[in-house]
């Protein structure tokens, strides 16, 4: 009731020590909301200071758990422009790339579809932005303890981007447009080559340039991806990729890759 | 079956005639570059062989194919063989017009064009935030 | 002025806000360096450039350099306050471009630059007499609060346009496109006489085009004034033009690399020898070999037109030189924006493909066939040249997705039946895989019905689909105008839909279905006489159809140019309880007739009959006392067409100012009732005074709408308002036609794709209507979400 | 609904009611002409030549009246819209706007569409039409059998009054693309030809062929937005003996040598309307509605008058050791030219009086935007 509210201290009159315990506290409790009015609040109030900066991290923090990427994207930077050398730099970059990482495809998608294949299907702008963030963050601060987990997920995130290349190529050999599968393909050996997916992109290069009467060149290919991958199931089966049959597709739901 | 209607496959490179018969061996690989346009084949593992390929299959029928193989010797073409379609530009016409678009774009009463001329928009469209500090500095508007 | 030293070391004065390491970083010396001057200058600029400090100053105690700095102070609250035409956000967005936000540094030239820039933004609007005051208020802690005043005042009125040394044509005919113009009676709406300079350029362009459309070639505008009045309330604006002479062109030449045939090209030329000088002729010539060019790989043609005129002899030599660049071919396409599509129900829809040569052509029947998807509100394609190349090019296709999917309440009102209520989930775009899924579940006064249908419209990759169809129904007309009977019917059928061309495609489907129909006492004495004959309850049917549909619509939800074509012939197969077979065909086109209006006219033709089957007893209407009434059939007459089967016309998307479903034929319920109802509709003897509509086996409908081009609704691209004309009405059989019983009406309709559904509004008004009709007349209809 | 405060815009200052007139004035005579200038934002003015006032309206009415009397003489009349512009094309331009100019038996008048017409002052048959390429919203000046014409786009023709042949143009005077409405009356004084720019430059040509003799800055027109920059000099100039006296908007009140163009003093004035000359004292009107009286010599300011703030009053007329402006709500107001202090006010109607009133002998004869003209005297108790 009213009475209590007077002599309670809102977030507009707390001293500065005690309005971070308070934002900190929601923080804990995920209730990210009230986490995120309470660090602005302090920013605004309290324009200087260690807490100052350290609000701005939890507060980007706070609107990327609050599902708000956006508003804790431009935070974040905004926090890197003013404060290019503080202690925790290599956290708020490391929270900068993590912000997009997993961003690409709806979160239904996401949730019902086997493995990843819904954010290996779809627009992959957010993926790319995130494989830029953490690079930024191995090469300002390569001995940082973020810096590892960065790398893996710069792994996972160049493993995304070629593996929608090799989709794309599948979609093409399909459809018998062979130089259009053979370009995708030929893009992931040049840009990608140390993913697994190059095994598949030299599978897809040698059916390709076989369609189109290229044989030396496929055969090189084809020696080339028996010399790197020799248990490669194109190896054995020449006509790998195999796709889900009219009759398969016939039944609703049921997926179509 | 025919019924069926398969898009027409079109891929690769169409050359002119008057163009190929220019080329001679000795030439750089930049000149043939400028003569015959990017080869639409080049294997990663081969760069001194280019195949400008060609493709056509229509409505899903067999693919016709014609490639012209030129292989170079450190950077002079040493040897050009295969053959090419000759690029016939009344047959393209005759193509584009199976998309029945009519070339001289959609009537004013399109409402969907989404290439309106938006007015001046607010304030935030019209400032570019360029950091130069002369307050004279002109303005430029999007 | 200082002599070089070696900094030992680096101390920093009046740092409050901003920490130590973050000067250190922006500054170009360091310890142990030997600061020269111009390294001082630099250092001065650089903590300058950083825009945290209002005073930076250099000092030397023996080898330490101090650094003296009093620090901008930060903005703690900002307001706006006046500000009408230039919306909050927006103003907040520039702002914090320009730095001049919550929490950001104070700087007093970025202050003074907005003040500046807003002025500028007003004036352009035509207010001259706006006054912005920013007030800077100190705060504890080194911050400040800056209030922003804007009086914005009202926008300079055109007072005068005055054209001088015009006498080919008069004033009022120039001046008729202008956006701007004197004050008049739709000023207050319009706002034309609002002076924007941008507007007026506009108006001077289409002053000269005005001209040089119609043979002034070296037309010119000699000068033009803007005057403002004193107390800046009313501007006056005149430009004086030479007219010159009438020009006729002597001759039109074709130069440069022309690729196809001279007189294919010749063809899209708009201009020819001997006509008057027109630019906008030539301008359409120009894009139209443009077009052509881009149609067969030449993205980047050029194409001027250079015009010599012969002073005297009065005649404008034209040549149009091609340039058509060099042959393109696409390298990769790419989508942005389908956060929740799949690449590949985009990439499947594209008729240009990577790797082939570029055409325009396909890119716009591309775009055509991804906006037809309806999962997206905008599409846009554009080619970028790739880097390093002459003749390759990247396509970006930027879409914005919109829910494909709906949550749809049919709220239907009627006088009589009251509400309807429906509600389906549907979703266009299930999980992003192109796959079309709905339920929907419907209840009203008189049916109930419950329907689930899932569509893969790719089985295969080109573009043969697959629907099944899961049906159960109970309709009871008992309480509605409509004929009284129960029907219920459980069905499933499945699809196939096969595309034989890139605008045609042909579907055939095959199914089940069982129904049960039972009549009541009410029901009118004829259709219980049929179902005797029949002499069983539940009606057993194999059905099947062949379908051909040809669409050349160019958008899903607002089309404006293309049309449908679909013709079908469905019906109950041999082995059914009734066999019958119904044909159906339906034409549409759009055409777009110019300044936004678009004229849609379409006609539907519905044809049914029963086959192989004679009854095989004679029929009576059983009266009431168990006697029997006349006669209606014979043994061996043909069976007549099962009634629950027939087309009803009326409605609220079929002839509009009419309940659903009431137009047509109508019989009085009771046995010993007159079957038909009088002239006047009335019934006598039976339960129901009017006659109950029963609807027939044989269609006719026609609409004419033209759609208006409001301008509240301009970008609002699923909205659309059109004036129409209905007409239409079914009839007993083909035999029973006649043109004096069709029924027609007009009225205005508004249709919207409404985020959560499609919304219709029809206000109707029946001219050609008999007495019996108007107790079905419904003047004004309301649909919102579409009922199945 | 009018407000001030929305539009922005100061206040006018409110007229005291308890005013009590300590000059008697009495009005002679009042008539009209058509609409008068109507919405062209021109400043119209009558012209009196031996005893007969000549006035004109853009709605194509001219008329002669007895400057004494005010009996009309002789009028035309050409009708300019028909309905719903029905046959415009072919009616012939008669929308006159720049206020006659007479002189012997000449009356001379400049249209919004670009034509200046030669008329005979006896019956008001028209005499010749010569054609210009931009509207005239400024009186022609007769000299002789020379009518001198400056256009809206900067151009100033010579034109013989006999057959309306053109003799020569000057026109390199560029105009800014905003300048304010209203062009500054041309001067003739020995062979010389006096006008304002609207690029705040007051320009002498030779009046037999039009060549530029001198030009003198009045206002920089220098500022951030294209409002500041504005600085059109409308006022009219005023000859007094040999010292020219200009102003311009944002600029300088400046005295010029006549024959030589050295400047000799100048104060800081901006003003868009019109100067006059009177004793030692010379008149104007500020931007804001101020009448102040700078020393003729030396330029010091004498007396500044603010009761009519904000009241948009026209450029001050010396009637006698009287000072004569007209405000935006058609009032007359009478001050004494020592002290600036108000002596008498009238009303000749409810419309705005935007051009400067014209002193013939001891009588001021005024009009205001609708075409209502009022002749006034101060008796010589």
């Amino acid at each position: 009731c009213s009475m209590f509210r007077s002599k309670k201290e809102t977030i507009d009159t707390m001293p500065v020590d005690r309005l971070y315990a308070n934002a900190h506290d929601s923080l804990e409790h995920s209730d990210y909301a009230a986490a995120e009015k309470a660090y602005e609040r302090l920013i605004a109030r309290f324009p200087s200071g260690d807490i100052n900066e350290q609000s701005q991290i939890e507060l980007a923090y706070a609107q990327y758990k609050d599902n708000k990427p956006d508003d804790a994207y431009s935070t974040i930077n905004r926090f890197i422009k003013t404060f290019p050398t503080h202690k925790h730099a290599d956290y708020a970059y490391y929270l900068r790339g993590l912000i997009n990482f997993d961003r690409t495809g709806g979160f239904i998608e996401r949730y019902l579809s086997r493995g990843n294949s819904a954010s290996t299907r779809r627009d992959q702008g957010f993926n790319l932005t995130a494989f830029d963030d953490f690079s930024q963050l191995t090469r300002r601060y390569p001995n940082s303890a973020y810096a590892t987990d960065a790398r893996q997920r710069m792994i996972f995130l160049r493993n995304q981007l070629a593996q929608f290349e090799i989709n794309v190529a599948e979609y093409y050999l399909r459809t018998k447009s062979y130089i259009a599968s053979a370009d995708r393909a030929q893009y992931v050996i040049e840009h990608y080559q140390q993913s697994p997916q190059t095994a598949d992109a030299l599978a897809i290069l040698t059916r390709s340039y076989i369609a189109l009467d290229r044989q030396p060149l496929a055969d090189q290919t084809r020696k080339v991806l028996a010399l790197n991958y020799p248990d490669h199931p194109y190896l054995t089966d020449p006509n790998w990729p195999h796709h889900p049959s009219i009759w398969r597709k016939a039944i609703p739901f049921s997926g179509h890759h | 079956c025919g019924l069926v209607y398969t898009p027409d496959v079109q891929q690769g490179n169409l050359l002119d005639k008057k163009n190929v018969d220019q080329l001679q061996p000795g030439m750089t690989k930049r000149q043939v570059l400028v003569l015959l346009g990017t080869p639409s084949v080049i294997s990663p593992f081969d760069q001194d062989r280019w195949d400008y390929v060609s493709t056509f299959s229509h409505r899903g029928k067999p693919m016709t194919k014609r490639t012209l193989t030129l292989t170079f010797n450190n950077d002079t073409l040493v040897r050009t063989e295969g053959d090419f379609f000759a690029q016939d530009a009344e047959q393209l016409l005759k193509d584009s017009k199976k998309y029945k678009a009519n070339p001289t774009g959609d009537a004013e009463g399109d409402k969907n064009t989404s290439g309106k001329k938006d007015d001046d928009g607010g304030f935030g469209v019209g400032v570019s935030g360029s950091s130069d500090d002369s307050p004279a500095s002109k303005r430029n508007q999007k | 002025a200082f002599e070089p030293f070696v900094v030992s070391d680096i101390r920093i004065d009046g740092l409050t806000r901003i920490a130590q390491g973050t000067v250190l970083s922006y500054l170009p010396i360091e310890k142990g360096e030997t600061l020269s001057d111009d390294k001082a200058q630099a250092a001065i600029r650089a903590l300058y450039q950083t825009k945290f400090f209002s005073d930076v100053e250099l000092d030397r105690q023996g080898d330490i350099l101090v650094i003296k700095v009093v620090e901008r102070p930060a903005i703690a609250k900002l307001t706006l306050r006046g500000n009408k035409d230039i919306k909050e956000d927006d103003l907040r967005k520039g702002l914090k471009e320009i730095g001049l936000a919550e929490g950001e540094t104070f700087d007093r030239l970025s202050l003074d630059r907005v003040q500046q820039e807003l002025i500028r933004q007003y004036y352009n609007r035509g207010k001259y007499n706006v006054s912005v005051d920013p007030h800077v208020t100190r705060l504890d802690r080194n911050r400040v609060a800056i209030d922003i005043e804007i009086r914005e005042g009202k926008a300079a009125k055109i007072k005068e346009i005055n054209v001088i040394g015009n006498k080919a044509f008069t004033d009022k005919a120039i001046r008729d496109g202008f956006e701007s113009n004197t004050t008049n009676w739709l000023s207050w709406y319009s706002k034309d006489d609002q002076y924007s300079r941008e507007k007026l350029s506009g108006d001077l362009e289409k002053l000269s085009n005005y001209y040089m459309n119609r043979g002034y070639a070296d037309f010119g505008i000699d000068s033009t004034q803007v005057a403002i009045s004193p107390d800046k309330r009313a501007m006056y604006v005149d430009a004086s033009v030479k007219e010159g002479e009438v020009y006729t062109v002597s001759d039109v030449k074709l130069l440069g690399e022309l690729i196809l045939p001279e007189e294919t090209l010749r063809k899209l030329v708009f201009i020819h020898k001997g006509d008057t000088f027109n630019r906008g002729a030539i301008e359409a010539s120009t894009d139209a070999i443009k077009g052509i060019l881009a149609n067969i790989g030449y993205a980047f043609a050029k194409v001027t037109p250079i015009p010599k005129l012969d002073k005297d002899k009065r005649t404008a030599d034209l040549t149009l030189f091609i340039e058509p660049g060099k042959r393109v071919y696409v390298r990769r396409v790419v989508f942005q924006g389908n956060t929740r599509t799949e690449d590949e129900v985009l990439r499947r829809e594209m008729r240009q493909l990577e790797g082939a040569w570029y055409s325009q052509g396909a890119i716009d029947r591309s775009k055509t066939r991804l906006q037809r998807l309806g999962y997206f509100k905008t599409v846009d394609i554009d080619k970028a040249l790739v880097p390093g190349t002459v003749d390759q090019v990247d396509l970006t296709a930027k879409v914005e997705e919109q829910s494909a999917g709906s949550l749809m309440f049919g709220v239907g009102y009627s006088q009589y039946s009251g509400i309807i209520l429906s509600a389906s989930v549907s979703q266009n775009n299930f999980l992003g895989t192109g796959d079309r899924f709905s339920i929907a579940a419907e209840t009203s006064t008189y049916y109930k019905r419950v329907n689930a249908s899932y569509t893969n419209p790719y089985l295969t990759d080109s573009n043969i689909a697959i629907g099944y169809n899961l049906g159960y129904s109970k309709l009871d007309y008992g309480d509605t105008d409509l004929a009284n009977y129960q029907y219920s019917t459980k069905s499933f059928e499945t699809t196939v839909s096969i595309p034989i061309t890139d605008f045609d495609n042909v579907s055939t489907s095959l199914g089940i279905s069982s129904n049960l129909i039972n009549t009541s006492i009410y029901t009118p004495s004829a259709l219980v006489a049929y179902q005797n004959a029949l002499g069983n309850r539940t009606i057993h049917s194999w059905t099947s159809s062949l379908g051909y549909s040809h669409d050349t619509r160019n958008s899903y939800w607002a089309p404006t140019r293309g049309g449908q074509l679909t013709a079908s012939v469905s019906g109950a197969l041999p082995g059914s309880t009734v066999q019958f077979y119904k044909l159906f065909g339906e034409a549409n086109h759009y055409w777009p007739i110019g300044k936004g209006f678009v004229l849609y006219l379409d006609g539907q033709v519905g044809y049914g009959k029963t086959y192989g089957q004679t009854y095989d007893h004679d029929g009576y209407v059983i009266n009431p006392d168990g006697t029997r009434g006349a006669q209606i059939y014979k043994k061996g007459d043909k069976i007549d067409f099962p009634f629950w089967e027939n087309y009803y016309a009326g409605g609220v998307r079929d002839v509009r100012g009419f309940q659903d479903n009431t137009l047509g034929p109508r019989l009085c319920d009771g046995a010993s009732s007159t079957r038909e109802p009088d002239s006047k509709g009335r019934c006598t003897g039976g339960y129901y005074s009017y006659g109950q509509p029963v609807g027939g086996a044989f269609k006719v409908l026609g609409t004419a709408q033209v759609f208006l081009p409001l301008p509240f609704l301009k970008d609002v691209n699923t909205a659309r308002v059109s004036w129409f004309v209905d007409v239409g009405n079914v009839y007993k059989d083909y035999s029973a036609f006649n043109a004096s019983e069709l029924r027609a009406s007009t009225g205005l309709s508004l249709q919207w794709q409404a985020p959560i559904g499609p919304l219709i509004i029809n206000f109707a008004v029946p001219f050609r209507k008999k007495d019996a009709d108007s107790r079905f007349v419904e003047r004004i209809q309301f649909t919102f979400g579409n009922t199945f | 609904c009018h407000s001030f405060k929305k539009e922005n815009v100061e206040p006018p200052t409110p007229l005291d009611k308890k005013f009590e007139p300590t000059l008697k004035v009495d009005r002679v005579w009042k008539s009209s002409i058509g609409d008068g200038a109507a919405e062209s934002g021109v400043r119209m003015r009558p012209v009196v030549s031996d005893g007969v006032l000549y006035a004109a309206s853009t709605d194509g009415k001219i008329a002669a009246f007895d400057a004494s009397t005010g009996k009309k003489l002789w009028s035309k009349s050409t009708r300019q819209h028909g309905w719903f512009g029905w046959g415009d094309s072919k009616r012939e331009d008669a929308r006159f706007s720049g206020g006659p100019g007479a002189s012997g038996d000449l009356v001379a008048i400049g249209t919004l569409d670009g034509h200046l017409y030669g008329i005979n002052a006896k019956d008001g048959e028209r005499r010749w039409a010569a054609e210009v390429s931009s509207e005239v919203i400024t009186a022609p000046v007769i000299v002789g059998d020379l009518v001198v014409i400056r256009c809206n786009d900067g151009r100033v023709y010579g034109i013989d009054g006999k057959t309306g042949e053109r003799r020569w143009v000057y026109d390199q005077s560029q105009v800014p693309l905003l300048s304010l409405r209203g062009n500054g009356r041309l001067l003739v004084a020995n062979g010389v030809v006096f006008f304002g720019s609207d690029a705040g430059k007051l320009v002498a040509l030779r009046l037999d062929n039009g060549e530029k003799l001198w030009e003198q800055t009045l206002a920089t027109g220098e500022g951030r937005t294209e409002i500041d920059r504005l600085s059109d000099a409308d006022g009219a100039l005023v000859l007094d003996g040999s010292t020219l006296y200009g102003s311009a908007y944002h600029g300088q009140l400046t005295a010029i040598d006549g024959p030589s163009g050295r400047p000799l003093w100048n104060h800081a004035l901006s003003t868009f309307t019109s100067l006059d000359v009177r004793g030692n004292a010379v008149f104007g009107v500020d931007d804001v509605g101020q009448v102040v009286a700078y020393d003729k010599s030396g330029g010091a300011n004498i007396w500044k008058q603010d009761a009519l703030k904000y009241r948009w009053p026209t450029g001050p007329a010396a009637q006698g050791n009287y000072v004569v402006v007209g405000d935006l709500d058609g009032h007359i107001h009478w001050l004494d030219g020592s002290n600036g202090k108000i002596v008498a006010r009238e009303r000749l109607s409810k419309k705005a009086i935007r051009a400067q009133p014209l002193v013939v002998g001891d009588t001021v004869y005024v009009e205001d935007v609708e075409g209502h003209i009022g002749a006034y005297r101060i008796p010589a108790n």
